[in-house]
């Protein structure tokens, strides 16, 4: 069984990054890049007998996968 | 039916392993059969020149290598020289271009992984790392980005490991536009009498696979190498390996952690050509066969075959030898740091190198077949067609010339390089980057490593003979100018391709340069590498043989620096020079970077003047301590200045006077009581009162700049071209 | 004599730099690693620089499920200090003991440099006597852009948890923030390194204030000398 | 306009942050989890004149986005 967790700075929040790449991009003459911001995505493979896949996933983003003081995220069953 | 077994070998398969019809011929004879697949990966990796040395081997056998202080020369994973109260120095530079100009950050990072591996393989833990690079021109479209993710990969894997980065150097020449140079240094601290090698033991000893599973990374890595770059040479892409330095903290922590005991026979990490040359290797130093069970090695991904194994170059892996019946200690260790760990040969007595798979064998090559049957060729050599003479140059206001010369990419501030290398971890570093040599202290001694890297390629290139020796001369300056005495050198050979009589010449006459003066100065060559085929499209880069000298002062931490201050006498040492511009900074700037014949070396002066400076660090009566290289004696001055303080100096205002780069100098600068002390520390060594320090100008022979003008010109150039968005990949 | 446990993580590497730092001033380093579940006998607990667990995922973040953080945080909530440094700092955020996140610089790159840095007045074990001082301190990090939402931001300047802020802003961190406390001012955080600069001979020493504040908080000490070569 | 690009590690090429996630997640106890690849997303800003928007996106890809020695890149318009 294959899930996939996204997580993202929640809004407002600083994304140094991001903003290096807009300004890269721009600077590179994309000037139709009006922002960005980045993300990460995690490619989970579990066990098939596992329980609750779900409701276990979650419980991972908020110990580990996402800092809920900045993060949110959001869990996908494939 | 076992992979790779049943292939039959076509010209063309031959042809793909990077080895010659002659070179096929040559297995066929040594192996006295037709190789199988499996067994043709094998020769392509360990008869590539990355491994085997073919066509340099003959040559750097004129290098001295021995020594009062050296315990282990050329020939292990790094050199050892002797400390003395048992403590030793472990130490080695290594290439990695090729793979750095394919993926800068992931080639540089694995460049620093694979040269620490190779140090602490011997029991030493690293305390030092150093950079040379070399890129193409500024405006040249590849740069920014080759400069920004090699040192993006030197500081993602150097500050990861907490390795203090100490010391580098970095330039920038047309020549390698399309050919960066990544080498890395590092030196480990050993006791003397707990160096480990990479060997077998006795026939029945076990072979243990520590460190990170095998992946699909780099397969080839080796092989590519060592073929010149050109059309096409994207297709051989998906070889770049990924580096995990946290992987290799652990292995650090862990081969250190079972170096505390007696189980380990012989240790040896994987590098290059992985598992095979790591194997073949130990098993050739100890006189023995081996049997690898590759079935048994940990693996990361699914469906891995023989060759694959026998050539992945995945990083952060070791192999050790240990007697039988010590199996729990290894094991035990390397669970407590999370690795993989997995018993997988052992140590025969056939001198058979022999690789089983669930029970089948899959290659059997005699040992020596592999290493002393391995091709040396002696490559015929030409002197190139001499190069132009430095015709007269009228400069009617060289002093004027000043600020473009500070804004020159070799000569200005590389603080944004090094600023991103963690220079303090280990709370050891007494004099951090920036300076002439670092220089590093070892805790509960007086003793203190000096550490420089340097090479003047246009030097080298102008005369690859008298170049190098004047690199020799210049980095033992260097570690001068910190008090410290040379104990030993790493070169780092980067050459174009040697199937070209006229680099093979460059390369021999560099040797032998470099051989001269350190025989002259005392210096021996205790360990090294060598990069061949640097060029892309049939143009080679300038020879660039990349020297890294480590010194040692002993006595209370000295407080030298490198900038002046207020209210200092500041003296030239040695003699005035004959205003040498052949090679120079200016020369360059002229657009006659290529014209003409590089300073030359006298080495007692040298040496004389080495003592001098040495005995004034150690006396501590003096405050600045800078020599005199690229530049001449104006950017010397200018470099002790910056933004700290200004001065009055005596010159004459002509171009060779100002920027000559004739060896041999050196600036000192003292408090005007300190004179008499000063001056019989020389020990007859010629000196020339410059002036003194004080004000915010930069004064010289009557003309003047600002220092804030001198900062604005040396400080931003470099920080100014890389300006802009950071990168953003990580 | 006093003992500071110095807790080494897998990925740590200033844990060495830190346990010479305490010997320095009179006090026994006491190693512990990451594994145990209980903290052996000390006085207070540091959390070395370094990059635990290759800094992955989020600095800090799968190290504060190591087993022995369990220990440390019932440590701190009985008043115990404990000292949080670059990465042992984001540690100490991750497992909420202290408010706020760190996020990578602002200028995207790792730097290694000298800040200067003003210390608040809230009574920490760390800067006994050093309230209003401005120290001379290396930062080494990519990740030191001290971030929190406004109301936490109030909240720690309100209640006095500033315990560093840097006189010019190296990273992009709100406020100026370098460094932190739990409301009850027992646990600290920040991202320069004070165990570098504790020797004449290496850097500097206007770290030594910290250490020599954790030797008067936590008993009778010798101090050693500090400025003289080891 | 809106886009989103994902950027994966392409397969075979080692990812240590995936390995060291996974690692933690097996010690907290979630043995379910076999395998994990982390990858990034950039959430995209485009001036709704934007022309071309999926061929110039994939451009930013391959010069910027991504770095395709081993990263592989998906344009996603929204
Ligand atoms: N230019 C050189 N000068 C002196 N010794 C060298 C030189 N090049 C290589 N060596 C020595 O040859 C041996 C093999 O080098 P290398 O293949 O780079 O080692 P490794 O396989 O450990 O990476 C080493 O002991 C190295 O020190
Ligand atoms: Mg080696």
């Amino acid at each position: 069984m294959r899930a996939r967790v996204y997580v993202t700075l929640k809004p407002g929040v600083h994304d140094p990054a991001g903003k290096a790449v807009q300004g890269g991009l721009s600077s590179m003459g994309y000037a139709e890049v009006q922002g960005v911001r980045i993300g990460k995505f995690f490619e989970i493979e579990l066990d098939d007998a596992a329980l609750e896949p779900r409701a276990r996933l979650e419980e991972m983003c908020r110990k580990l996968l996402a800092n809920t003081v900045i993060e949110s995220y959001r869990v996908e069953l494939l | 039916m076992t992979p790779g077994t049943e292939t039959t070998i076509t010209d063309e398969i031959v042809q793909q392993h990077g080895l010659s019809p002659d070179e096929y011929q040559r297995i066929l004879k040594v192996l006295g059969r037709e190789p199988n697949l499996v067994e043709l990966g094998v020769f392509s990796v360990m008869w590539s020149e990355h491994c085997s040395y073919k066509s340099s081997r003959i040559h750097l056998g004129r290098l001295p290598t021995t020594g009062p202080r050296v315990l282990i020369g050329p020939g292990e994973n790094a050199g050892v020289v002797d400390l003395g109260h048992g403590y030793a120095a472990c130490f080695k530079m290594e290439s990695h271009n090729h793979p750095s100009y394919i993926e800068p950050y992931q080639g540089a990072a694995t460049g620093v992984g694979g040269i620490m591996r190779d140090v602490f393989t011997m029991g030493a833990r690293p305390i030092a790392l150093m950079d040379s690079l070399r890129f193409g021109r500024l405006d040249h479209p590849k740069t920014r980005g080759l400069v920004r993710g090699i040192v993006g990969g030197i500081a993602g894997y150097g500050n990861c490991m907490g390795v203090p980065t100490v010391a580098g150097e970095t330039r920038f020449d047309r020549s390698y536009d399309g050919n960066c140079l990544v080498n890395a240094f590092c030196c480990g601290i050993v006791a003397s009498d707990r160096i480990f090698l990479g060997t077998t033991g006795n026939v029945g000893n076990k072979v243990f696979y520590v460190g990170a599973g095998t992946g699909r990374d780099g397969i080839h890595g080796a092989t590519m190498a060592s073929t010149e770059f050109g059309e096409g040479s994207d297709e051989k892409r998906p070889t770049v390996q990924v580096g995990d330095p946290f992987q290799e903290k652990l292995l650090l922590e862990a081969c250190l952690e079972l170096m505390q005991g007696t189980a380990i026979i012989g240790i040896q990490d994987m590098g290059a050509a992985g598992l095979t040359s790591s194997s073949v290797e130990m098993a050739g130093r100890g006189g023995r066969g081996l049997l690898l069970r590759l079935d048994q090695v940990p693996m990361r991904e699914t469906g891995m075959v023989p060759y694959e194994l026998l050539l992945s170059e995945s990083q952060e892996r070791m192999l050790i030898v240990i007697e039988p019946g010590r199996e729990q200690e290894v094991f035990d260790v390397f669970r407590k740091w999370d690795l993989s760990v997995a018993e997988i040969g052992e140590v025969t007595g056939d001198g058979v190198w022999r690789c089983t798979w669930h029970g089948d064998e899959v290659a059997a090559i005699g040992v020596a077949v592999l290493t002393d049957a391995a091709p040396k060729y002696d490559r015929p050599q030409a002197a190139p067609a001499p190069h132009p003479a430095l015709p007269e140059i009228f400069d009617t206001d060289p002093f004027a010339r000043l600020a473009s010369i500070l804004a020159d990419p070799d000569i200005s501030d590389k603080q944004w390089i090094w600023r991103q290398y963690d220079h303090q971890v280990g709370t050891d570093t007494v004099v951090a980057p920036g300076a002439d040599a670092a220089l590093v202290r070892i805790k509960g001694t007086q003793k203190h490593l000096g550490f420089v890297v340097d090479c003047n390629g246009r030097h080298v290139y102008l005369d690859p003979f008298v170049g190098t020796a004047g690199q020799v001369a210049e980095c033992a300056r260097n570690l001068a100018c910190v008090g410290a005495t040379p104990i030993g050198l790493s070169d780092c050979m980067n050459f174009g391709n040697p199937q070209k009589p006229e680099i093979m010449w460059q390369f021999a006459r560099s040797v032998d340069g470099m051989a001269e003066a350190c025989r002259a100065l005392d210096i021996p060559v205790i360990s090294g590498n060598v990069s061949l085929y640097n060029e892309t499209d049939g143009v080679g880069i300038l020879p660039t043989p990349g020297l890294a000298m480590v010194g040692l002062y002993e006595g209370p931490t000295p407080t030298i620096r490198g900038r002046f201050r207020s209210g200092l006498d500041v003296i030239l040492l040695g003699a005035p020079g004959h205003g040498w511009l052949g090679g120079s900074v200016y020369a360059r700037q002229m657009g006659l970077d290529r014209h003409g014949s590089p300073p030359p070396v006298d080495y007692t002066a040298e040496a004389a003047l080495h003592r001098a400076l040495r005995r004034l660090v150690a006396e501590g009566v003096i405050v600045t301590a800078h020599d005199l290289s690229d530049g001449g004696l104006l950017v010397a001055l200018a470099e002790c200045c910056l933004d700290v303080v200004g001065g009055r100096f005596d010159a004459e205002l002509n171009a060779g006077a100002l920027y000559g780069e004739d060896h041999g100098r050196a600036i000192v600068a003292f408090e005007p009581g300190n004179r008499d002390r000063v001056l019989a520390a020389l020990m007859g060594v010629p000196y020339r009162d410059l002036g003194a320090t004080g004000g915010d100008v930069l004064a010289v022979g009557g003309r003047e700049l600002p220092i804030a003008a001198v900062q604005a010109a040396w400080g931003g150039a470099f920080e100014g071209w890389l300006g802009g968005a950071g990168s953003a990949r990580a | 004599m006093s003992r500071v446990g110095v807790v080494t993580f897998p990925g740590s590497n200033c844990d060495a730099d830190l346990r010479h730092a305490v010997s320095l001033f009179g006090m026994t380093p006491v190693a512990i690693w990451h594994k145990e579940t209980a903290l052996p006998p000390v006085d207070a607990v540091l959390l070395p620089g370094g990059f635990s667990y290759g800094d992955y995922l989020r600095c800090g973040a799968i190290a504060r499920f190591s087993p022995v953080m369990a220990d440390v945080v019932r440590f701190a909530g009985r008043g115990g200090p404990v000292l949080g440094i670059c990465n042992g700092f984001q540690i100490l955020t991750e497992c909420g003991l202290l408010p706020g996140v760190l996020l990578r610089n602002e200028g995207l790159l790792f730097q290694c440099r000298d800040v200067e840095l003003t210390v608040g007045g809230a009574p920490t074990p760390f800067t006994r006597g050093l309230a209003g001082q401005t120290l001379r301190l290396p930062i080494a990090h990519a990740e030191g852009n001290w971030f929190a939402d406004e109301e936490t931001v109030a909240r720690v300047e309100g209640e006095g948890q500033v315990v560093f802020r840097y006189v010019a802003n190296p990273n992009g961190a709100l406020m100026s923030i370098a460094g932190v406390s739990n409301p009850a001012h027992n646990v600290v955080g920040l991202m320069p390194h004070p165990e570098r600069y504790v020797e004449g001979a290496v850097g500097g020493t206007d770290g030594g204030g910290v250490f020599r504040s954790l030797a008067a908080s936590i008993g009778p000490t010798q101090l050693r000398a500090e400025g003289a070569n080891a």
